[in-house]
């Protein structure tokens, strides 16, 4: 075991943590421990935009963009956050352009802007251009653009280093004459996978920013390296996870396979039909159309394909048409896109249209912060020194549901808060010392993994998860596809107490890595479906079809969830609330 | 280019062909994948491993690959994240060329011989198909991947027109798969080459209107080791699976520092 | 430095570009040895005419004449592709069309050969 | 079995062998490359008309001797054209041979000692054989007995 002691440790080294560490980097001593090199973090593979109200190419300001934020998420926003974002998104759009972002240009000079689904001029009048971007490669761009810049400034990484655990003590502190135990963080256990080595990386302020946990479902955008390490680990140590439920299917994955094809296909013009040719979204959404946010087209298709006007020989997805597009407006603004579609499924997008169906894409749930991205312990203490960012947390910018070109705001903002704020704290900060033996618990899970011999295969138990999950905690939900996931969940876990890892060696050991990731997988889909279980009212990414209207009075709050082995007819899931937080906008219907 | 999206509303309904929308019936294949292995651990020779194994039409290497190693054997040891060609982990030698595992489609191999997987070449391989990627981003980091722009910051954005952005669009586009520098003949006889992702990233810096240190990087790339020991053998252009125009860049770097210098 | 490994990979599978450049360090090689010798036994001409008249002569024989043949096509093949390579390195649109330039300097080189060969075996051989 | 002592990648460490220690700032390289080229396009006239007026011309390979080679020289143009041939192509073939060496020998002595008899090697040819373009009489008397022949001046 070997010990390093930095001022700032940040796990992940996607956007939210890059664009922390070059903040932070500038200001405190600063390790990035990512368990993939940086530029294959999954930022990069984000293709649309990334939106802030410049006005470059029509009318425009922030607070339409706030209010499209809180609209689009179902008002369980907390409304603090979103003008938080929208407000500093600018800057954040001129940073990333001062940073060397190359974004596409108006004829003028400009940064270009286009439309996305969502966002409107005016509360709602008409789609708006406000998505920045780089061909249909902004993701790549940021992601290599931040790298670029992390470089420029030095930052020190330890590349393929998983971070495994999170290392906090309890300190007496006395608020108000009252004297109350509170976690402070110490510091992070990690694993170096071309050694199999531990390292105990002791720090005063933590900044996570590992990324999403799409790997819970089969149909996925995501990455297999997203596995929701951050969040697991965090729940583990008994921070609580805030809106889980809320899981995002991008409307336009490709069928069967989730790869995505951005809705910047649909902000350039390409329309969805079903198999009758129709285009169904002028039922659904009559003002915006394809256009409408992503839960309302998701459920739209799926229930186009539920109620027999899918395409295909299973009937089971629906077409994206980009035929009427021009093929060199496309290949100007859609080149990677079409690319996909011609390598993966063999389609030629300029001439025929694309099978698609909705795809699981993004935790709007994560690891509750405030608008400092200082971790949250409950529903208002701070862990001082725990700082989340990007995917893995949640301030809730997005409530129910994510518009599209916010997340990569969300992690520029947001991460760029978390870096300074670690920092500024680092500075005023002592260090804390480690617990003793710090770890154990880590070397336990390891070796626990590593010398079953129960038979059971960890991507089989993966592999029943995901099936699960996709059949039963997706687009439409109910109480007795909720329960039975749980059921199901649990009887995994068991099996998962027996499972064989076949490498037994140190060096490069991904078997007993996809092991570990495993557990993190169980335990955020025991979340997921707990809470989802729990919301019984239908809002944003959240559909129960025995509960199909939202149900404001009963569930306009957060859920908290927490680790609680005595929740036991919820899988050790305990649920609360946290209020949502209102500024200026009351909830209305969310009609598109 | 302007920012016209559609001007006319397309049409509520259409005939499709029949059959649209391609895929059909996805038919399964046998293949036979051999792998190179490689474990310091247990031996220092490498040698090969076979499995027969039944894919389905949109199958990848990738997926095949992953198939050894949840279903035969765990111990196969590769990178790979993004499962579609964005993330740059899993570039390796399939069938004697460097490739992006997740983007070669079995079918498109000739399933009639043993596919071969061997890690790519000239960088130290750790464990079967794992290579130790530090030489190829110390290049990287040595060409200054980053914008230096002299002079005040602008309030706003620096402005840049199309033409201008156009002119370095092809080498943003590098994922920094290493395919292109471990198929060049030239540094795989002594790893001191620059390399071509090196010289892309440097391109795509030089050729920014927005950049002032192109000198800087031209200086650097004018090492001995630098763009001259390029002998123009396309092999980078035809691994590149962003098919950015490598060997294309290169010549323009060094038509760059010539004209500099002359 | 690379660590080789046993038993070896297999070897690239380069295209056109990679064993065109295999192709023109082999014939530089061959030229350059070639050179040396060819100034030696020219340089014999400062010693007498009859010492460079015997080297010369005992060039004339049908395994010599095929030699020559040999050299000349490696002179062949290395200028012309010299010639594709400079073109890659200074016309603009080299790079994108430098597999049809090598397409066509094998066809030039071929013609070339065939002409070149009839010419030469007939000295060779005819006398 | 002991177990090996494994290196592992660490970053920022770089592999022995693959960092560039010398970094030399000149543009000896690019002069080189540039040099390659430009000799390459003058070779290419230079070594085909050598060839046509050696090989195919007249009687090819069988019409040559002394006299072919006395003859051609006794002409400047001739001289000076192999000269010219004989220099550049001298040097473009060791610096590309050189380029060779500095690929594939992977020891700094094995690479020194093999650069060093190329050198030696063309600065012997390059001056042996301007010596003899220069030196050289056509219409050389051996032994008191002149080789006449019809481009020699008249005794
Ligand atoms: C296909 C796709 C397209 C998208 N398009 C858009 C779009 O157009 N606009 C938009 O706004 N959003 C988009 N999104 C969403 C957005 O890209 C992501 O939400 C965002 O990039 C997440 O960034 P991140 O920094 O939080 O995480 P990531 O970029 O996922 O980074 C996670 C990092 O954490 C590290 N990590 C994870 N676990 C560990 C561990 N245990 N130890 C150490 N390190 C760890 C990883 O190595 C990685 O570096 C898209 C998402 C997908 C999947
Ligand atoms: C006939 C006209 C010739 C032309 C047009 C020509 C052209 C070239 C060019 C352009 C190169 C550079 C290749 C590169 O950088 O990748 C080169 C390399 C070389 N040439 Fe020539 N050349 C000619 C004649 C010769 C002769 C006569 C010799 C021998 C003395 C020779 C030996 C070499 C060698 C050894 C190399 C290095 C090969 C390598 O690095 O791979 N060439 N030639
Ligand atoms: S230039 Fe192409 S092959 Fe090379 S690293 Fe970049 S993406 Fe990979
Ligand atoms: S493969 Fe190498 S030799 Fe040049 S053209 Fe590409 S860098
Ligand atoms: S896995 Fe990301 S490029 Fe192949």
């Amino acid at each position: 075991m070997q010990v390093h002691k930095y001022d700032v440790v940040i796990v992940g080294a996607g956007g939210a943590g890059m664009r922390a560490a070059i903040e932070s980097g500038q200001r405190a001593r600063t390790a990035v421990l990512t368990k993939l090199y940086p530029t294959r973090s999954h930022t990069g593979a984000a293709q649309g935009g990334m939106c802030a109200a410049l006005a470059n190419v029509e009318e425009d300001n922030w607070e339409w963009h706030t209010f499209d934020t809180v609209k689009g998420g179902d008002y369980l926003v907390d409304q603090d956050a979103a003008e938080v974002m929208a407000k500093e998104a600018i800057e954040a759009v001129l940073d990333l352009e001062k940073m060397g972002l190359p974004f596409n240009r108006t004829p003028e000079g400009r940064i270009d802007q286009r439309r996305f689904g969502g966002h409107t001029r005016d509360h709602g009048k008409a789609p708006v251009r406000r998505s920045c971007y780089a061909a249909d490669r902004t993701g790549h761009m940021i992601l290599q653009t931040l790298y670029q810049n992390c470089v420029k400034h030095n930052v020190e990484f330890y590349n393929e280093y998983y971070v495994l655990d999170l290392l906090m003590v309890d300190e007496e502190v006395t608020v108000d004459g009252e004297t109350r135990l509170q976690k402070r963080v110490a510091g992070v256990v990690s694993y170096d996978l071309a050694s199999g080595e531990l390292h105990v990386f002791q720090a005063k302020s933590v900044v996570f920013a590992s990324g999403g946990v799409g790997k819970v479902y089969k149909t996925t955008s995501n990455a297999h390296t997203l596995t929701g390490d951050g969040m697991g680990i965090a729940f583990r140590r008994g921070i609580p996870l805030e809106d889980m439920e809320f899981f995002q299917f991008h409307p336009t994955g490709l069928a069967g396979l989730g790869i995505l094809l951005s809705e910047a296909a649909r902000g350039e013009g390409a329309i969805l039909r079903n198999s009758e040719g129709e285009r169904f979204m002028e039922r659904y959404a009559p003002t915006i159309k394809d256009l409408a946010p992503r839960d309302i087209v998701a459920r739209s298709m799926a229930n186009e394909v539920r109620e027999g006007r899918g395409a295909g020989p299973n009937k089971d997805y629906v077409l994206l048409d980009l035929t009427h597009l021009e093929p060199a407006h496309i290949d100007a603004k859609l080149p990677d896109i079409t690319e996909f579609a011609r390598t993966y499924l063999g389609v030629e997008p300029y001439t025929e249209p694309v099978p698609v169906f909705p795809t699981a894409h993004y935790a709007m749930g994560g690891i509750p912060t405030n608008i400092q991205a200082e971790v949250l312990a409950d529903n208002d203490t701070v862990v001082p020194g725990l700082y989340a960012a990007g995917e893995v947390a949640c301030v809730s910018v997005h409530g129910s549901n994510r518009l599209g070109t916010n997340s990569l705001l969300d992690i520029n903002v947001f991460g760029k808060r978390a870096g300074i704020a670690a920092a500024q704290y680092a500075l005023t900060a002592d260090f804390v010392e480690i617990p003793e033996n710090p770890t154990v618990e880590t070397e336990e899970l390891l070796n626990r993994a590593r010398s079953s011999e129960g038979g059971e295969r960890v991507a089989l138990i993966r592999k029943e998860l995901q099936d699960i999950m996709d059949a039963n905690v997706q687009v439409f939900r109910t109480e007795e596809t909720l329960l039975e996931a749980l059921r199901v969940i649990d009887t995994l876990e068991e099996r998962y107490t027996r499972i064989t890892v076949q490498d037994k060696g140190k060096r490069f050991n991904l078997d007993l890595l996809e092991a570990v990731e495993l557990g993190f997988l169980l335990d955020m889909a025991k979340v997921m479906t707990a809470a989802a279980l729990h919301r019984k009212e239908s809002r944003g990414g959240h559909f129960r079809e025995d509960y199909p209207e939202r149900d404001d009075e009963n569930f306009m709050t957060h859920s908290m969830a927490y680790k609680d082995p005595s929740a036991t007819e919820t899988s050790g899931v305990r649920l609360e609330t946290k209020p949502v937080i209102f500024t200026r906008y009351q909830p209305m219907e969310r009609k598109y | 280019m302007s920012t016209e999206t559609m001007e006319k509303e397309p049409a509520s309904k259409v005939e499709l062909a029949p059959g649209v929308g391609g895929g059909g019936e996805i038919p399964t294949f046998d293949i036979t994948l051999k792998v190179r292995r490689y474990n310091p651990e247990v031996s220092d020779e490498a040698h090969w491993d076979e499995w027969k194994l039944t894919m389905y039409g949109t199958d990848r290497v990738l997926d095949a690959l992953h198939k050894v190693k949840w279903e035969h054997d765990g111990s196969v040891s590769f990178r790979r994240s993004c499962a579609h060609g964005v993330c740059g982990s899993d570039a390796m030698r399939i069938n004697g060329r460097n490739r992006l595992a997740c983007k070669t489609l079995l079918k498109d191999l000739d399933t009639s011989k043993p596919i071969l997987v061997e890690p790519i070449k000239g960088l130290p391989v750790e464990k079967d198909l794992i290579v130790d990627m530090e030489p190829f981003f110390q290049s990287y980091r040595e060409i200054m991947p980053f914008l230096i722009s002299k002079g005040h910051e602008p309030a706003k954005e620096r402005l840049q027109s199309a033409e201008e952005r156009d002119r370095y669009d092809d080498t943003t586009k590098c994922i920094l798969c290493a395919a292109c520098t471990s198929s060049c003949p030239v540094f795989w006889t002594d790893g001191q080459y620059f390399g071509p992702a090196a010289i892309v990233n440097a391109h795509r810096f030089i050729f920014d209107s927005r950049d002032d240190a192109g000198d800087m990087r031209l200086e650097i790339l004018n090492d001995k080791e630098g763009v001259w020991r390029c002998r123009t053998t396309f092999n980078c252009s035809e691994a590149c699976p962003r098919g950015i125009q490598v060997t294309k860049a290169i010549s323009e770097v060094k038509q760059a520092i010539l004209t500099r210098k002359i | 430095m690379p660590k080789t490994l046993t038993p070896a990979g297999t070897l690239y599978r380069g295209r056109e570009g990679q064993w065109s450049w295999v192709a023109h360090r082999i014939t530089g090689v061959v030229i350059f040895f070639f050179l040396l010798v060819h100034v030696l036994d020219t340089s014999l001409v400062r010693v007498s005419p009859e010492a460079y008249d015997a080297v010369i002569a005992s060039y004339k024989n049908p395994i010599m004449g095929l030699g020559e043949l040999g050299l000349v096509a490696a002179i062949m093949f290395h200028a012309f592709n010299g010639i594709r390579l400079i073109l890659v390195d200074f016309w603009k649109k080299g790079p994108k069309y430098h597999r049809q330039m090598l397409w066509s300097v094998v066809g030039v080189w071929a013609v070339v050969m065939i002409a070149f060969s009839i010419r030469h075996l007939t000295h060779v051989f005819g006398g | 079995m002991a177990t090996p002592i494994i290196e592992t990648p660490r970053s920022g460490r770089v592999a022995p062998g693959y960092s560039r220690t010398t970094s030399s700032r000149s543009n000896f390289e690019m002069v080189a490359w540039l040099f390659m080229r430009i000799s390459g396009a003058i070779l290419v006239v230079l070594i085909f008309v050598h060839l046509y007026v050696n090989l195919v011309a007249g009687d090819g390979i069988s019409g040559i001797d002394f006299g072919f080679v006395a003859g051609k020289w006794a002409s400047p143009f001739w001289q000076i054209w192999d000269l010219t041939m004989l220099w550049l192509a001298m040097l473009h073939g060791t610096n590309g041979i050189r380029v060779i060496i500095n690929d594939y020998a992977d020891k700094n002595s094995t690479r020194m000692w093999l650069k060093g008899v190329l050198y030696t090697a063309t600065l012997v040819i390059v001056v042996l054989g301007t010596l003899v373009i220069f030196t050289f009489d056509p219409c050389p008397v051996i032994d008191g007995v002149a080789h006449v022949a019809d481009y020699c001046p008249t005794p």
